[in-house]
């Protein structure tokens, strides 16, 4: 049941929801977009065999970086990891189990399960070596790939603004990944920069309206980031 | 409005809780809204793209591009956001609406619903209503217990074509409010001044009755 | 070829190249989001035969009712038509084809087309009359149907402000399935209160960005719109 | 940069034209930007999610929450949008960038495209290259026309796995600039100063070419 009232809470306890062995959705394209905050928490709290999704590896020492130098995800379901040596490194020593979807279907995967789908019916990939092991059927005299949708037990997002009742506000491209994971996951956790009473959002300009989000932490925006200035409504 | 449908309202609005997130259907649902407390921090969810709506105050100027499912000229409260309809179905499909009120033609003691056709007189299409019914996290149904000709709506097994399977958690009529379970459909309250016989007359499908813990209403 | 700067026209310019028989998009959702003018122009100029694609078919004398009345509609792509006798009125007469789709199905179908799909598998409708004659599969051990796709050769569309590259921007409830019909059709063809030049409309606030738009006309508020006062930013 | 790679910008910048939507991939593709008229209206479009970004001005304060899929910081240009990944790949896959650079590892002369994987020894992911490659109305592939060992990049038939079929247009690199036709890979212009001896001695594809109508840049 939804509680409308009972969403903000701190860094600790949102992250502490969180077990052994979870499948969780972390937002972000490279840096903007990623809830480090999140992420530095659950490094802290020392949950393991995670499975994490996300469009890339982040870099070695930023976002989900540090979980994978330490051991704890399991499996990483991806498009790139090109700028986080570690990841690849982990992946070539067999100790990081790596799954390789071209991003825009891995973005769409996402929105299925967000949709509440099974999957969707496309062309891309026919004939490549990554579109390999895809179950395909014929309609209307073409071929296409099934892609079953991906869901998480819980989705990590970074938002500009939030409310106490979890609408959330992305900035820039930091939006990217965000409001598909939100959509996507059992339960949803946003950080934000500022966390408002509900109403000092303007209606049209939230991505990610409050039902689809669980809890909202608010962060302190980091010192030295000239872009961090929320916008208010 | 109809004493009966007063009744009916009335009992609805204890089916909803504090922080919820409701649906309200076309007609007598949408009603609904003002039998709940005005402070209650609830957001009614209409699935053309607005959680957060309410009616319009009396003489505020409609915003023409601010309507409901049913067409309404609306507010909204404080927490609403706008969205398009792929986002307000995901929302819908993700059941992430925690009750919806409906109407009915029928109902039957599995929970089958059928609201949206009658072959051969009423077929305007089903809207919203399929997925709302099959993916609500509970869906109540407030109808009249019998039609305009004293027939039963309250079925064994629904005849008109369905618009969910197995979806209704509990019915409100004007006679009584009756929970659907594994074992069938159980009476919680029976309208005040009506006897069980009555009831039963008034009602196709088999009654769970346990006259002792049997509330009014 | 995109050509940015060459979208901005006439209403009559923009609806004289769509051809009889043509499938054509309409957004909205009762009267908000109608392109009413759009429409009253396709009245005006005497194309026919056409498929309908639209969520409801308003009231008679709104919107798409007109052109129902006149006959100039072969087949209608709907989710519901209840405020419209006219229009039940055709269907019931043999007149008007009517193929209903459960709303969300609606437009989670067009919008599968808009995301370049060939259609999605879900269980909606599963076991009832109107989900009957579907093509279903078995993945993961359920059974689930598969819902093609629907695009269209136009879509008509209404903004709320829009800028000449064809950026659009939605208001209030009035956005419902226009940025869905805005992606699935092969040209679009916006109405819009306010027509700006680029760079008037925040980056953040566009609901559909120009790449999606063919054309796009500048109309006049009705004057007794009280709810008619473009948003700028 | 070296000269060979500004050669084969500035040819490339003559392949965009006013009022289009254009996509640079990673890497030489990204430095294209500068070679186009300040002036001219065209938007760039970026996987991650925006239209019409462009590179920050020499000392602006970066925007830490803008960048590029390349990961740099951009500014946007009057028209620009952000936007959700899932709607940057519809425009992709509905075909809405009218041209996209990209490098490769390996093109043949049936218009294959490798670019993302060398197996054993580099396979980071494909990133968006997959959906650019099979969707984009025009594919110009930017790279040096053989390896830094002097092995032939233009080839017959791609060995590497592919990014996507069928997919390129035009490729260009510091010797040739060669469309791909029904007819195989034709070469319309040639680097000054190069003799069409060298350039299939350095090519292991077929070209095609009519020293009439070939042209120099």
């Amino acid at each position: 049941m939804t509680r409308l009232n009972h969403k903000h809470t701190t860094l600790e306890a949102a992250i502490a929801a969180i077990p052994d062995g979870a499948s969780i959705m972390v937002g972000g394209f490279g840096t903007p977009g990623t809830p480090c905050a999140l992420l530095d928490e659950l490094l802290a709290q020392g949950q393991k065999r995670l499975t994490l999704i996300k469009n890339d590896a982040n870099e070695p020492d930023i976002g989900i970086g540090p979980l994978i130098r330490a051991g704890r995800v399991e499996r990483l379901i991806t498009s790139h990891i090109g700028l986080n040596r570690v990841a690849i490194e982990e992946m070539n020593q067999g100790r990081l189990a790596v799954e390789i979807h071209p991003q825009g279907l891995l973005a769409e995967k996402i929105r299925c399960a967000g949709a509440g789908h099974y999957g969707f019916l496309t062309d891309i990939g026919l004939g490549t070596e990554i579109g390999e092991g895809r179950r395909e059927i014929d309609c209307d005299g073409r071929t296409w790939a099934i892609e079953p949708a991906i869901r998480a037990d819980f989705a990590l997002v970074h938002a500009d603004l939030a409310d106490t009742y979890g609408n959330l506000v992305y900035r820039g491209t930091a939006i990217n990944f965000n409001p598909l994971m939100a959509m996507a996951a059992d339960r949803v956790i946003a950080q934000a920069y500022r966390v408002e009473a509900p109403g000092r959002l303007a209606p049209a300009s939230i991505h990610t309206p409050c039902a689809f989000v669980s809890q909202v932490v608010q962060i302190a925006p980091a010192a030295d980031r000239p872009g961090d200035h929320a916008h208010a409504v | 409005m109809p004493s009966d449908q007063q009744h009916i309202l009335a009992r609805a609005a204890k089916e909803v809780a504090a922080g919820q997130i409701v649906n309200l259907g076309i007609g007598l649902p949408t009603r609904l809204f003002h039998y709940l407390p005005p402070d209650m921090e609830v957001l009614v969810h209409s699935e053309n793209g607005v959680l957060g709506c309410q009616p319009l105050e009396g003489d505020a100027e409609p915003d023409l591009e601010m309507i409901d499912s049913g067409g309404a000229y609306i507010g909204t409260r404080p927490g609403a956001s706008v969205f398009d309809s792929a986002l307000s179905f995901a929302m819908i499909r993700r059941s992430r609406v925690d009750v919806t009120f409906m109407g009915a033609f029928e109902v039957d003691q599995q929970g089958n619903l059928a609201n949206w056709k009658i072959p051969g007189k009423f077929s305007p299409g089903i809207g919203g209503a399929m997925e709302l019914a099959q993916k609500v996290r509970r869906l109540v149904v407030l109808c009249s217990h019998n039609d305009k000709h004293g027939n039963a709506k309250i079925l064994r097994q629904c005849r008109l074509p369905l618009t969910a399977r197995h979806c209704i958690s509990t019915i409100i009529t004007e006679k009584a409010v009756m929970n659907v379970t594994e074992a069938g459909l159980e009476v919680v309250d029976i309208a005040e001044g009506l006897d069980v016989a009555s009831l039963r007359a008034a009602t196709e499908a088999e009654l769970i009755i346990d006259e002792h813990r049997l509330g009014r209403f």
